[in-house]
């Protein structure tokens, strides 16, 4: 039986643990401890806010965990109070294998690195090829002609139980990124900052043009009438209801509904979810009416990956752990993303191309899903990211603001009918301002 | 108020597939103003018998009728009569003022008037000072006091009590026994009275009905279930200490009747003997009619055992040829173990049938 | 009351009628009950049974030969589940025992024992429900790892016996109570040590107490999440409730029917201690009074 | 009696000079018998909340090990948040309307079982077992029969008859969530009610209620005057500790509606929870559960007095 | 084995600040096979101090010796008594068989011994075809029999009994009560019984302590308590039914005093009445003692209540100037509510002084 913190292994909390990562990490742990003589504990970090409640535990209890898994902003507070280790030299070994990192995300202040990362998340639209043929549909450009489908879809006698979108609406996590896109693709900032000065970009100002945020608010609760309960609908949940047909359309990352279903109808041998993961199509997010596609404020995709707490008991065998898990060899590095396909777009930029990658089983069995792969990073995130200069406020105040929860809770607000949109901006706008001025004094910005 | 007639009462328990008939065929008549007890070891169907008449339990057959009217199939509720259980009953929650007043308070009388009936009957049954009090705090004789009461203040029509007394001791009940009779007298109604006590059934009823395996034994007044049991079960269980029995033989009947018990002989000069000649008899004798003799060789051979001094009077258990025989013998006899003999005193000899247990004469 | 007095029933029924609608009346709230209590179990097996693509789109009420399904049940056999379950027997188990043990001598000791401000104790320790435990995971946390007992199903149920206790006390004081001191005054006579007369003579006794604190424990330790949480962080201890939900976060595809499969499997063991336990359940309760 | 026994435990094999010591042995062997239970309530009760409330009296961020000093701010924090006061109220409404709501149907049902012949042993097992089995499944079976697509009683509230709409979950409804969230509870908590008042019911002798009815007492008369009286005393505390149970419950709200739709059934556990995962303010969190603790045991207090649940109504005879 | 001796026993209880003195310095030694009943009103201490003898509760002052093993600081467990409760302290649980053997088991007695000792137990108390039941199937009776059977099988030194047939019934209790006498024969121990029922008082014991208020009011042989009780209380306690009373006045005393009741004058022809001429005193009498004359001249009048017949004897109840008065009469007599008069038998009038209630002579 494992004690949490309290012994000496290496303790490493992920989340990167559905069924194939578990006996990839198992065989990995037992493999690593042979070479190394270092004891791996891994433990299952569990999806949004059960992770956040375990480190709180550690933290608090002063036993903080070696290493743990999740994107940037979500560590921020962590990074913040200077419990994060930096990794440079750990990110090295691993491009000299791997290639470079190729995003220009947040990963620390200026050269320090305080993250390994694993994978990139490109938000995108998905949506049922084979129902837009059936019913006669266009592929979606504004947020009217997502409407105007979702109503088809939700309406159409051939797909009785099918609704028209997959909306998230519960307070935390996907809502909260889904109407961080939805704002980016209306042109303005999703977090609702911009640079005071573009050039300069020393000092951070409010910019959350109220006409466009309540459209958005607006849109998301016309959206709402096609959706299934959304306050159910979250990361995890919004797959299985993919693979189950239960919408036609939704906001994603990557090509993860792809990758699950296709799993899924491999290990079930189902030829109907063949038939789904195939005719499961990926675009980039519609604009909002004439918002054009330049004015796309999105800049770059979320980074996912480890963090070494350095007041953990053993940071420096932790960093050898990753070092020996992406830094030797490019093969090994693609059985990590075998585990999940579709979820992640590599982050070194040589694994994509690599035949160790291309050969993975899951894509000789759905082409299809690389091909939406490469087309997630060349496309979507080529042409249709970093289009607006002034959207890359990376910044530690950028970061406070990420991962504020009012964004998700105005989404909640209106979907459930307990605000109207411009009570749920009013309050919005307000929380805005309190914590960017939180922000602010903490970071002195 | 309406006499209580019982026709053919029969009660037949199903139990598991078995059926336990508990009353058989009991035919009883109680008049107007009358106290009949019915008596009868443990399990012989007194109180099913009760609970028929109540309505609690619903006979197999046979009809009850209050006066002229038949109740048989009537709820309990609608035969407005009093009941006395064994255990007491009282509502916990509630003083003993409250569960005096309760009937009452069912049957929508004022507060006034539920106060005055109340405190008529406390004071009939010296309860008064009692009438704050819960249940609990009081004894077992008061709390059947009290139950009492809360029958008494309804001014039923017919009055039924199941073995109201067993829990209490000696002295309480032979407290409450004159209590009883006189609130049965003052109401005036038929009343029924289980017990399986002989001493409670003989001084309080005008009639006592011996019951037995769920059949009427004898329906007479105390004295003469007494002094002529019509079975050797009623002698038996009738009278502390019962009566004791003998084997016995008739010899020659002319006129008077030679019984030989023992090696004994008895004349009896009675009629209806005619037919017994030569024939075996249960001979049954009470204890105060036989006599202890110091000369071994004057009756059966005994040997004294025990003594128990009352105080007025001693009974002395003797083993003899026939079993462990008691005989009452006066206060200052103390036998000492040695050897005596039983005489008896031939007058009140009672004679039964062998087999059937049928009084001879 | 004579004979023409106006019938004394309710509303003016006479005894007859009012019995004959209290018959009805009883009839009809069966089958409410029957309805309502035990529709949500029979509808979870009914869906336990039919296939999972069905479950998520139509209405069935009873699983035809054509929508009929074992496969379900196939998700009782992966590892996981069958270690979540086999932990939370063996919690359920052992707060069972732990309960049911402390509880009977602290029950006894306040039954038999005098000792300054007992009347208070068990109400003192009710006042512990009073506390939200929310917040409490991070000291928690801490105190168990302090004790060493972090991670391990024993320090699990030492939690879990410890939140049935207050409850558990109360019935066994009270319980014992009721079981006549002549009793054990007779052991004594014979020659029992105060040990062996409560051993012989008080625990047989207190059987339906018995049962009914460990029913208490038991509904607790199967129902519970918060402390299988925090106090079994690893995957491999944990239990059913915390490990279902990981489950469900983790699984890509978990049709409801599976959910209804795991469900109706874990519905099972307390449904059959519901049947045969029930007469002495319910004797155990009879407590009346804080 | 017992008081009296004291001298039959008998001395260990070292000498102890009993007589000399200022206590009786009698009292050490009484406090042995509890210590196990004191020591276990010192690690779930005591610790945790004094820690709990060490912790109010700080700023805490979760993530950060760091605690700053902050006195009682916190506390006039919490009496400031917005949600706070909104909380409360539908903790008490939630408190409430379930309390009475088990309360009514556990009792009915408690009735209803000790009356009927056939039958009888598995339905209360089937009735006993909602008690028995865990919150989550309750939670799962719920959302599946609420599920918009495929549940059966969203096809029967929406489509037959046509309480909310056809594809909106009446979970996520404001008119229905708190509603639905009180009914699925008391599912499973009337149950509590029931275990104990049958409890009870089947020691109440016949001859109780044919005392009444030789009085002439009906059905109604018979409940009143002699059922009730003695339910009256578990009743009271049935009350008592439901109340406080569904005023603390937490996770049927959060697996159900994670205090939504809105705030429409955030209590103050769900508010508190959310304060430490969301808000991650630790300190703060902890001082809404002191104010939870404090009212629920203000109002105990109160119940105590008005009620006093610890006296035995007397029934034994 | 050993005698009890009881030195200046007393107990005092604590409850809630009061003082309640249970037992006051009792004294009373009970001999070897002696068979002493410790009798008196409920709440008299007779538990109280039985306990104390038993160890089962520890006296404030006074000592208990075994012999000459001073026990009064010994656990229970130490003493070898055997003890039978008011409520028959069976273990629910265990069958007939097991409950008579635990006592053994206890003591480390093998398998088959136990069995052979329970049976013989078994065989002298008749239950030997009841040893496979459990205490619930059984009579009261027989429960008390098995109670009996547990601490006759461990031989014990001492017999204590609190009461054992309280909950019995009459016919019960006089079937027990031989049984009773036999087992405590048999062992030869000291017996202490306790009862509140002064009949089970007089008829089992070879002396009778009456206890009253924690004190011992007498302690003497039935008889002697029966005839010459030292006090109004052991007058009225001891016998049933129980000593009638009445106020006289002693009138002038030479050689025999002139007693003076109700106006009716009787020569009582005894000595040691010498201080008391012109005195009141309280006058009493058994029942058995007193004649009911017609002529109402004759004595006390006294109007009739109610006749209790019970077959050999009638208690007849009389309304007088000093209260309700129970005269033993006939089995015949029957007063139908007429006017009496009440004679007394001089020759058993018993004196007590009015205030202290001590026998006078
Ligand atoms: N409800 C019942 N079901 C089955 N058998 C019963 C029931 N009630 C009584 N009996 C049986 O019927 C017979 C008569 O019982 P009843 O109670 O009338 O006796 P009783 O004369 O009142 O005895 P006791 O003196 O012990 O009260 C007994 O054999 C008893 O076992
Ligand atoms: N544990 C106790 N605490 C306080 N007072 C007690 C206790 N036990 C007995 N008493 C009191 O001591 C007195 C004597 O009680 P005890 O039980 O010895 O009487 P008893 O003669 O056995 O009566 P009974 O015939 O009712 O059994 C009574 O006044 C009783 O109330
Ligand atoms: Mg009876
Ligand atoms: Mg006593």
């Amino acid at each position: 039986l494992g004690g949490g913190g309290g012994d000496d292994d290496v303790h490493f909390i992920t989340d990167y643990y559905t069924d194939p990562w578990q006996s990839l990490w198992g065989d990995l742990e037992s493999e690593f401890e042979d070479e190394t003589d270092i004891p791996m504990n891994i433990e299952e970090g569990g999806m949004s806010g059960t992770q956040e409640g375990r480190l709180a535990q550690l933290i608090q209890s002063g036993n903080p965990p070696d290493a743990n898994t999740s994107t940037f902003d979500q560590v921020a507070d962590i990074w913040e109070t200077d419990q994060l280790d930096t990794v440079n030299d750990v990110v090295s070994s691993i491009e000299e294998v791997n290639g470079e990192i190729n995003t220009d995300a947040f990963l620390g202040d200026g050269d320090n690195l305080y993250q390994i990362p694993h994978g990139l998340y490109v938000s995108n639209f998905h949506y049922r090829a084979d129902v837009y043929n059936e019913l006669g549909l266009d592929v979606p450009e504004t947020f009217s002609d997502v409407l105007e489908n979702a109503e088809a879809i939700d309406n159409s006698d051939e797909y009785p139980d099918m609704r028209g979108y997959g909306l998230a609406g519960a307070p935390t996590g996907k809502s909260q990124d889904e109407i961080l896109v939805m704002l980016a693709s209306s042109g303005i900032s999703g977090i609702g900052l911009r640079w005071q000065d573009p050039d300069a970009r020393e000092q951070l100002e409010i910019h959350w043009p109220e006409d466009t945020v309540t459209e958005v608010l607006q849109y998301i609760k016309d959206l709402s009438q096609y959706s299934p309960d959304p306050t159910t609908i979250d990361w995890a949940g919004s797959l299985s209801d993919w693979v189950q047909g239960n919408y036609g359309q939704g906001y994603h990352l990557n090509a993860w509904p792809v990758g699950v279903t296709a799993q899924t109808a491999e290990a079930q041998d189902s030829d109907g979810l063949r038939a789904v993961a195939e005719n499961t199509e990926i675009i980039p997010y519609p604009m909002l009416d004439g918002v054009d596609p330049s004015e796309n404020w999105l800049s770059a995709p979320a980074p996912d990956g480890y963090h070494i707490f350095s007041n953990g008991d053993r940071p420096d065998d932790a960093k050898e752990w990753f070092e020996w898990l992406y830094a030797d060899s490019i093969e090994q590095t693609v059985s990590f993303y075998q585990t999940d396909p579709g979820r992640f777009l590599p982050v070194y930029s040589d694994v994509i191309g690599s035949d160790a990658f291309q050969n993975q089983d899951i894509f000789q069995a759905h082409p299809h899903l690389l091909e939406k792969l490469e087309y997630v990073q060349d496309e979507i995130w080529g042409n249709h990211y970093g289009n607006v200069d002034e959207a890359n406020i990376s910044s530690p105040e950028a970061l406070y603001m990420q991962r504020q929860w009012f964004y998700g809770e105005m989404v909640n607000r209106v979907v459930t009918d307990s605000n109207t949109v411009q009570e749920a901006y009013d309050w919005g706008y307000s929380q805005l301002e309190e914590a960017f001025g939180e922000a602010q004094e903490t970071f002195g910005g | 108020m309406p006499d209580i007639e019982i026709r053919n009462l029969t009660k037949v328990y199903e139990e598991s597939g078995n059926k336990i008939v508990a009353v058989d065929d009991v035919d009883l008549t109680i008049k107007d103003g009358e106290f009949v007890t019915l008596v009868g070891p443990s399990g012989c169907g007194k109180t099913t018998t009760l609970r028929c008449v109540a309505g609690l339990n619903k006979p197999t057959s046979g009809t009850i009728t209050f006066g002229d009217r038949d109740v048989t199939d009537k709820p309990v509720q609608e035969r407005n009569i009093a009941l006395l259980f064994q255990d007491i009953a009282l509502y916990p929650h509630m003083s003993v003022q409250e569960n005096m007043a309760y009937g009452l308070k069912i049957a929508g009388f004022s507060r006034e008037e539920r106060i005055a009936r109340v405190e008529e009957a406390a004071e009939l049954l010296q309860i008064t000072d009692q009438l704050e009090k819960m249940p609990a705090d009081l004894s077992g004789g008061q709390q059947q006091r009290v139950a009492l009461g809360r029958s008494l203040v309804r001014d039923p029509e017919i009055f039924l009590f199941d073995e109201p007394m067993s829990d209490l001791d000696a002295k309480l009940k032979a407290e409450l026994r004159p209590v009883i009779e006189k609130v049965t007298d003052e109401i005036g109604c038929p009343t029924l009275y289980v017990t399986h006590d002989q001493e409670e059934a003989m001084t309080m009823s005008d009639r006592v009905a011996v019951i037995n395996g769920g059949e009427l034994a004898q329906v007479a007044p105390p004295k003469e279930v007494y002094d002529e049991p019509n079975s050797q079960f009623v002698s038996q269980f009738i009278g502390q200490p019962s009566t004791q029995f003998f084997d016995g033989n008739v010899g020659s009947v002319n006129g008077t009747a030679e019984l030989d018990v023992g090696g004994y002989a008895y004349d009896l000069s009675r009629d209806g003997l005619e037919g017994w000649a030569g024939e075996d008899v249960r001979v049954g004798l009470r204890p105060q009619y036989i006599r202890v003799s110091e000369d071994t060789e004057a009756g059966i051979p005994a040997t004294h055992l025990l003594d128990e001094p009352l105080g007025d009077a001693t009974h002395s258990f003797f083993d003899t040829e026939f079993g462990e025989i008691v005989v009452v013998t006066d206060p200052d006899f103390d036998g000492n173990g040695k050897e005596y003999s039983l005489v008896f005193d031939d007058e009140y000899i009672q004679l039964f049938d062998t087999d059937s247990g049928v009084r001879i004469v | 009351m004579s004979q023409s007095d106006p019938p004394g029933g309710i509303f003016g029924l006479s005894y007859d009628d009012e019995t004959r609608v209290f018959e009805t009346l009883k009839i009809v709230s069966t089958a409410i009950i029957v309805l309502v209590g035990a529709w949500p179990i029979y509808w979870m097996t009914q869906l336990a049974f039919t296939q999972y693509e069905t479950v998520e789109n139509v209405v069935t009420v009873f699983p035809t030969p054509d929508i009929f399904t074992l496969d379900n049940f196939t998700v009782l056999t992966d590892p996981e589940m069958y270690t979540y379950m086999f932990n939370t027997v063996v919690v359920a188990i052992g707060t069972i025992v732990t309960v049911v043990l402390v509880s009977l001598i602290a029950g006894y000791g306040l039954a038999r024992l005098e000792f300054p401000q007992k009347e208070n104790f068990a109400r003192i320790l009710l006042v512990g429900y009073l506390f939200s435990p929310i917040v409490i995971g991070i000291p928690l946390y801490q105190i168990w790892q302090n004790i060493g007992l972090l991670g391990t199903r024993f320090g699990l149920i030492i939690a879990l016996s410890a939140i049935s206790m207050p409850f558990a006390v109360w019935l066994m004081w009270k319980y014992i109570m009721t079981i006549p001191e002549a009793h054990e005054e007779a052991a004594w006579v014979d020659g029992a040590s105060r040990w062996r007369g409560f051993r012989d003579v008080v625990v047989p006794q207190c059987r339906p107490a018995i049962i009914a604190a460990a029913l208490f424990a038991f509904a607790l330790a199967w129902n519970d999440f918060t402390f299988a949480q925090i106090l079994l962080p690893q995957t491999d201890t944990t239990t059913f409730a915390p490990g279902i939900l990981r489950a469900m976060g983790q699984a890509q595809f978990l049709p409801d029917a599976y959910l209804m499969a795991i469900s109706l499997a874990m519905t099972l063991p307390p449904l059959l201690f519901a049947y045969f336990m029930q007469s002495y359940l319910l004797k155990g309760f009879q407590v009346r009074a804080l | 009696m017992a008081s009296e026994t004291g001298e039959s435990i008998r001395p260990g094999r070292a000498y102890i000079p009993w007589d000399d010591l200022p206590v009786k042995r009698e009292t050490v062997a009484g406090v042995a018998t509890v210590l196990p239970v004191v020591i276990l309530y010192l690690l779930i009760a005591v610790l945790p909340v004094a820690f709990a409330f060490w912790a109010s009296l700080h700023e805490i961020h979760t993530l950060n090990p760091e605690w700053q000093w902050a006195g009682l701010s916190n506390y006039r924090e919490v009496l400031n948040i917005s949600t706070f006061w909104g909380s409360l109220w539908r903790g008490i409404v939630y408190m409430v309307g379930s309390t009475l709501l088990q309360l009514g149907v556990g009792l009915w049902m408690a009735l209803v079982l000790n009356r009927i012949t056939r039958g009888q042993k598995l339905l209360t097992a089937v009735v006993f077992t909602a008690y028995l089995i865990p919150t989550i499944i309750v939670s799962l079976v719920a959302m599946r029969v609420f599920d918009p697509a495929g549940g059966v009683f969203q096809m029967i509230g929406a489509e037959w008859l046509g309480l909310w709409g056809g594809r909106e979950g009446p979970l996520g409804s404001r008119d229905w969530a708190m509603r639905l969230l009180i009914l699925i509870g008391t599912w499973k908590f009337a149950v509590f009610v029931t275990i104990f008042t049958l409890a009870q019911l089947r020691a109440v002798p016949d001859r109780f209620y044919e005392a009444a009815k030789v009085c002439g007492a009906n059905r109604w008369q018979m409940f009143r005057d002699i059922t009730l009286p003695r339910l009256m005393g578990i009743v009271l505390v049935v009350v008592l500790l439901r109340s406080v149970f569904m005023f603390n419950k937490f996770d049927i709200i959060w697996q159900l509606t994670e205090g939504g739709p809105g705030n429409a059934t955030t209590t103050l556990p769900v508010l508190a929870y959310k304060t430490v995962y969301t808000g991650q303010e630790y300190g703060l969190a902890n001082a809404i559960s002191v104010v939870m603790f404090l009212f629920l045991l203000a109002s105990a207090i109160i119940y105590f007095k008005l009620f006093n649940p610890s006296e035995e109504v007397e029934t034994t005879t």
